[in-house]
């Protein structure tokens, strides 16, 4: 059986990759994908925590995270979709605007 | 019982985000370092089944498919709590469909909301 | 987790507050379908809140909290008197944007009902007592304010707030989930009570994982509020979306963010005090450092106030850090007075943008005394609370704060504030120096309503009655918040 | 209880609706509304002095402001003797000069305004004298700050008016930052800021150090010197009086009710109102008879120059006010309280007079353009003699009775006191010299302004003069409340009401010691009036005659130019020029534009390089965040 462990570091590892991954891509889309990135690595270490624990509380919370994270993806698709209606670009570092 | 099958030592913790930083950035340095970078025209042109490539790659979808697939989206994933109460159906008893029903409900409005805003629309 | 047992209509009293906002928001989103005037849809959203409050009332007072469905959720003095703040929060900025809506050509429908529904999550939040539910409550609103931030779809400012708004909001919530993860693999549960339970049961106080997922939390609920380093949103997304989403925003999000912030604080991780204090108050003095420094150097005055409302988040953190009853009870109260204070600065901030003319900009206000002496006093009684010049509400809120952390054995901190203070008076006189000092370079046109003029002189009025009489709010702070949670 | 409370309140109900409906309703009725109200409030004043006469001391908590822990804020009120005479001094005086600026600013487009803001300055004033406790003190302060610097730049369109304004405002933020620390530090001394809690346990205190820099230091006399430091701005003593020359811009009713007889009083009152504290320190008493003392001839020599006749009465009162704190430094409360009553009948009473000349004249303030004026306003001429002889210390007149009092007082204490004394006893010359310097000038030889002017010479109407009429009663009289025991036994009577508060001075001399000094003061007033006499009315009036029969005197006259020359170049203007470039110079500029506008350099530099963190880019306030996150974890996991 896999220990406990190794879906942590796992998950840990996931975790680690969306992080870098939001201040590394340029692109918004490959940004979002890294934060879904991040969000399932939760789910992995929720999901294995609750089997290890026999409870069912980290198994609700991913299902909870599941559907907040598709009406995030529906809004966050949204929210690109309007900004690239004005401005001719979803390259990240071109997006500055607003700053100071 | 939880909280002890962690070692509570330091290290663990460290090597764990060691680890991660390392096989986050590794991956993208060691991709830089080993892949051999011989570009010529044709290597760059994308694969279309071997066919001579038609028109321009970066093809522009109509926003409306987005539209689409975000509701799509929703609402398929909101589907996925009906999973558990269908499981569950016999223990929950009265209760439990009185609350899968106002969840249905709050998703109907949701979907006429969508739908008299024309976001069905295709044109 | 059996609900079926013992469930009765009685026991969903606690949150009747919570679905009445809900049938709202709903009823407005089917409403402006059939309706074409956008007036109809506001005063049925203040109408609906008006019910929801008088719920909060019915139920204020008791002096047991209420829990329901399974010790989730809970109906405590605390999430009562946070529930005041959201709901005045709510029906001063449908009461400023009617007309700046309609100036902006972003007058929506959904515009209202994500207003309620971000009231909602706010509340939801300040009652969770387990982390899925708090979850939620801050999702609910996260993704409301998300659109409301963008809600003005034809202008490059405010799509890109929306955008910083939303990636950043989506990252630090994924933080926050790893912080749950983490604080529920090791204590075996998600209740915050039994979160406190576990970690004196298993001695885990000291382990750097709990204390790993602890500071996870603490970063989520940082961007929530504002704390420097994670504010960097805050002065982007103030400067970009409506300004009466601004006024929202900076009111709403961070009173939630404050409310779940010390329930998670002393509810589940009390034992860890020592830990969670060092970690906040350096966080405090950076963000005061932060807010009040870099606000000398603006010239737009969103943006100023953005920087300012880091400054007060810092303020803020120091009744928390203070770890006491009553140092729980002056940040909320801290966090009344500065709802007012900063919605009304924001009311008169949208006055002045019409049809063609931003007045965004600092020399907008030049002159402005000679033209508008109302606006410009009421500008004036604004800066002064928010510099916390006595006898306004927002001097209250400060010495309240001060007091508490020094009771607790901060003075260093209370000084280092005070400092700031200091400074922060700088760019808020600033704009009163502008306004009585300068000659105005253009006429400049304000563009009121009714609904204004009531938020301004509620605003106005309750900011000058708190300063002369502060026992009115602290005895409702101090019957409402009577210990630790 | 309620009375006391209409007191304060009354004049605050007046400004409320002159400032509300004056605009648009009352307009020039505003006096209307705000008269009676002070007027009642006088009425109210004296019954509650009649209480304190009684021997009731009043001191009630009306309202709990601030209450947190063993912290308390209230608003109380504390009317014992020194309140008393403070609140007779302030509603009489109010009074009188509201009925007379219904005259004086009759016309004035901003006369509701005007109204309104004496009557908020009246409200200040009665709550700075009413409090029972430092922070109200403080609030009663701040405020009439406030009001001053509005009523000094009331005709803000007038460039000179509105810089006097901020002038008055900077250089008082100076004196009253030390007083907010004074307050803050009494508090964490002593944990109350009410007077009575404070007094009691200021022995206790005593000989408690606080270190400052390393260096051990008093508490109770950095205390006082703190305190002392926000009564050297708001009574314009040295070095903080560059302030009230300038605040003369303001309409005459404010600079007779405002800047002369009651808010730069209040210095004085506060003073003598921490007396328990300053009686523990004796370096801070040295402190403030030297400033005091010294001020009192620095003011005086300044006004022999003056051609400004407002500006003349203003060092005057700069001057007098020295005298005030000379007293109090010496240890004579009741002495420096005593003056403040009589100097403020007689000094209002000049700055009024000398409104009601100016009016007459039409705006014309230099003396060398007037003269003559004693035919055409004969009462306004008579009471400026009163005032006048009442400020040389001329026996029998108000001013005598408590000028004598302080330098008996002074000269009594001994070692410094002797030679601040001496100094005092020099400016008395001077004093009764400017004095009449000012009346031949104005009054006497031959009119020199245009005729165009001389067509129009009038006196003023009742309104003005008859408030002039009865501050000349006071002038005269008010000192008989405290004639000296040497010419009458148990005749002192306001040493004797003020002794509860106060306290007895120390100090015995003998009888014919005090006839001495008071025989020196009398010489000195006297003669600076001769010379006054001889310099100006011999000049102008027979300079033929009298030039040729007194050769040596009439060369001495010339040279009086030639000494208004020398005060001019190397007191006067070196001083005014000094502080100009120093206090309005650096902190106009630096503070007022400095700070508010272009924001202090350093702080400044600082933000604008912060804001250059904030790039606007997406990636970068990710790794804000996660550097954030990353700085806490490495902090308080691996490195604790």
């Amino acid at each position: 059986m896999v220990p406990l462990s190794w879906y942590i570091i796992l998950s840990a590892v996931v975790f680690s990759i969306g992080v870098v991954g939001f201040f590394t891509r340029r692109n918004l889309i490959m940004i979002f994908m890294s934060i879904e990135l991040m969000l399932n690595s939760v789910n992995i270490s929720l999901v294995a925590y609750s089997h290890y624990l026999q409870s069912m509380r980290g198994q609700v919370l991913v299902f909870f995270v599941i559907a907040v994270a598709a009406a995030e993806a529906a809004i966050g698709l949204a929210i690109i979709i309007a900004y690239y209606r004005n401005n001719p670009t979803i390259k990240v570092d071109e997006i500055n605007l607003l700053k100071g | 019982m939880p909280g002890t099958y962690i070692p509570s030592d330091y290290l663990p913790v460290l090597i764990t985000f060691l680890l991660a930083a390392a096989i986050g950035m590794g991956a993208l340095v060691v991709g830089i370092l080993l892949r051999p970078r011989r570009p010529y025209a044709q290597k760059l042109t994308p694969y279309e089944s071997g066919n001579p490539p038609v028109g321009e790659p970066r093809y522009r979808f109509s926003v409306k498919f987005y539209i689409v697939a975000m509701l799509f989206v929703v609402f398929d994933v909101e589907a996925v709590f009906l999973y558990p109460w269908a499981v569950a159906y016999d223990k929950l008893g009265i209760f439990g469909f009185v609350e899968m029903m106002l969840f249905i409900f709050i998703l109907l409005i949701g979907y006429v909301y969508v739908w008299k805003k024309g976001a069905f629309e295709w044109e | 987790m059996d609900m079926s047992s013992g469930f009765s209509l009685l026991s969903i009293r606690p949150i009747v507050p919570e679905l009445t906002m809900i049938c709202t928001a709903l009823i407005l989103l089917l409403l402006d379908l059939i309706v074409k005037k956008k007036e109809v849809v506001a005063v049925v959203g203040i109408a609906g809140t008006l019910v929801a409050l008088y719920g909060t009332l019915r139920l204020y007072g008791f002096s047991e909290p209420l829990t329901v469905f399974s010790d989730m959720f809970v109906l405590d003095g605390y999430s009562n008197f946070f529930r005041l703040i959201f709901y005045l929060n709510v029906i001063l900025t449908i009461c400023i944007s009617l007309r700046y809506m309609v100036i902006e050509k972003a007058s929506f429908g959904e515009y209202y009902a994500l207003l309620i529904f971000a009231t909602t999550g706010m509340m939801i939040m300040a009652s969770a007592s387990d982390l899925i539910v708090l979850y939620l409550g801050l999702e609910l609103m996260a993704l409301s304010t998300y659109i409301l931030a963008g809600m003005m779809r034809k202008q490059p400012r405010s799509n890109e707030a929306a955008l910083k708004y939303f990636f950043l909001g989506a990252f630090s919530s994924a933080f926050f989930l790893y912080g749950i993860s983490l604080t529920y693999g090791l204590t075996g549960t998600t209740n915050l009570k039994d979160i406190a339970a576990s970690l004196q049961t298993l001695n885990i106080t000291g382990n750097p994982m709990v204390l790993l997922g602890l500071i996870f939390m603490i970063v989520a609920f940082g961007f929530k509020i504002a704390l420097a380093p994670f504010h960097m949103w805050a002065p982007d997304v103030y400067e970009g979306a409506p300004t009466s989403v601004t006024a929202f925003m900076s009111v709403g999000p961070k009173a939630a963010g404050f409310a779940v912030l010390g329930r998670v604080l002393f509810s589940a991780f009390g034992a860890m005090q020592i830990q969670w204090d060092s970690i906040l108050i350096p966080l405090a003095v950076i963000t005061m450092a932060t807010g009040s420094i870099i606000a000398l150097a603006q010239t737009n005055i969103k943006r100023m106030l953005a920087y300012s409302s880091i400054a007060h988040a810092g303020y803020m953190l120091l009744g928390i850090i203070a770890g006491t009853p009553g140092g729980l009870a002056s940040t909320a109260n801290y966090l009344m007075i500065y709802a007012i204070m900063n919605i009304g600065a924001f009311a008169v901030v949208i006055m002045l943008r019409r049809e063609g003319f931003q007045g965004e900009n600092l020399d907008d206000y030049m002159g402005l005394a000679k033209s508008h002496p109302v606006a410009s006093a009421l500008m004036l009684v604004f800066m002064f609370a928010l510099t916390g010049i006595p006898p306004t509400a927002g001097f209250i809120g400060k010495f309240y704060v001060f007091m508490e952390v020094i009771d607790a054995g901060y003075t260093y901190l209370a000084v280092i504030a005070v400092v700031f203070s200091v400074i922060s008076a700088f760019f808020y006189l600033r704009v009163v120096m502008y306004m009585y000092m300068r000659d105005p370079r253009e006429e400049v046109a304000l563009a009121t309503s009714p609904s204004m003029n009531f938020a301004l002189a509620v605003t106005a009025v309750m900011i000058l009655v708190i300063g002369v009489f502060p026992s009115v709010l602290l005895d409702l702070v101090k019957f409402s918040i009577p210990g630790l949670l | 209880m309620v009375k006391y409370i209409l007191i304060p309140l009354l004049p605050f109900i007046a400004f409320v609706i002159n400032i509300l409906f004056g605009r648009n309703h009352i307009k020039d009725k505003a006096h209307w509304i705000a008269v009676p109200a002070v007027f009642a409030s006088f009425i109210l004043a004296v019954s509650a002095f009649m209480d304190v006469l009684g021997g009731k001391v009043i001191n009630i908590n009306i309202y709990s402001w601030i209450v947190s822990g063993d912290f308390n804020v209230s608003i109380g009120f504390l009317i014992d003797q020194l309140t008393a005479v403070m609140l007779m001094v302030v509603t009489s005086i109010s009074t009188l000069i509201f009925i007379y600026s219904i005259g004086y600013m009759h016309g004035d487009g901003g006369y509701y305004r005007f109204f309104a803001y004496l009557s908020l300055f009246v409200f200040s004033m009665l709550i700075l004298v009413m409090a029972n406790n430092f922070l109200l003190l403080y609030f009663g302060w701040e405020a009439v700050g406030l009001c001053s610097y509005f009523l000094i730049g009331f005709w803000f369109h007038k460039k000179s008016a509105a810089d006097a304004g901020k002038k008055a405002f900077i250089v008082n933020r100076f004196g009253d930052f030390g007083f907010g620390l004074g307050v803050i530090l009494i508090f964490l001394t002593f944990g109350s800021l009410e007077y009575v809690k404070v007094f009691e346990n200021a022995g206790s205190v005593a000989g408690q150090t606080i270190s400052i820099l390393g260096y051990q230091f008093d508490t109770i006399t950095v205390i006082c010197l703190l305190l002392f430091c926000g009564a050297v701005g708001k009574s314009a003593q040295l070095p903080l009086h560059v302030w009230l020359p300038d605040a003369m811009e303001g309409p005459t009713p404010v600079s007779a009710l405002i800047h002369a007889a009651t808010m730069v009083t209040a210095g004085v009152f506060m003073v003598a109102r921490s007396s328990p504290l300053f009686n523990l320190s004796a370096s801070a008493m040295a402190t403030v008879a030297v400033v005091g003392g010294v001020t009192a001839i620095f003011a005086a020599t300044i006004a022999l120059v003056q051609n400004d006749i407002k500006r003349v009465i203003a060092y005057s009162t700069v001057s007098q006010l020295g005298y005030m704190f000379l007293a109090l430094g010496v240890g004579a409360y009741t002495a420096g309280i005593f003056h403040l009553y009589t100097h403020a009948y007689f000094k209002a009473l000049l700055f009024l007079a000398s409104g009601s000349v100016i009016h007459a004249l039409h705006d014309e303030q230099n003396m060398q353009k007037m003269g003559g004026l004693k035919k055409y306003m004969p009462i306004t001429y008579w009471v400026f003699i009163l005032a006048s002889l009442s400020i040389s210390g001329i026996p029998g007149f108000a001013g005598f009775f408590s000028k004598d009092e302080i330098l008996w007082r002074a000269y009594l204490s001994g070692g410094l006191g002797r030679f601040l004394w001496f100094l005092a006893a020099a400016a008395a010359l001077l004093t009764a010299f400017y004095s009449f310097r000012l009346i031949y000038l104005t009054f006497h030889g031959k009119f020199r302004g245009t005729p165009e002017q001389e067509r129009h010479l009038h006196e003023s109407p009742p309104v003005i003069t008859v408030p002039l009429m009865i501050l000349a009663v006071g002038a005269v009289a008010a000192g008989w409340v405290g004639i000296p025991p040497i010419f009458l036994e148990h005749a002192d009577r306001i040493g004797e009401f003020l002794a509860p508060v106060l306290g007895h001075p120390a100090g015995e001399g003998s009888h014919a010691e005090e006839l001495a000094v008071m025989g020196i003061s009398i010489i000195a007033g006297l003669a600076g009036i001769l010379i006054a006499y001889i310099m100006y009315i011999r000049k102008t009036d027979l300079p033929g005659k009298l030039g040729a029969m007194f050769q040596p005197v009439y060369r001495l006259l010339y040279n009086k130019y030639w000494v208004d020359e020398l005060y001019g170049k190397t007191i006067v203007q070196p001083t005014l020029k000094a502080s100009d470039r120093i206090i309005l110079g650096f902190f106009d500029a630096k503070i007022i534009e400095g700070i508010v506008n272009g924001v202090p350099a350093l702080i400044g530099a600082f933000s604008r390089r912060f804001r250059t963190i904030q790039t606007g880019l997406l990636s970068s306030y990710g790794l804000a965040m996660v550097l954030g996150a990353m700085f806490i974890i490495g902090f308080w996991i691996f490195l604790r």
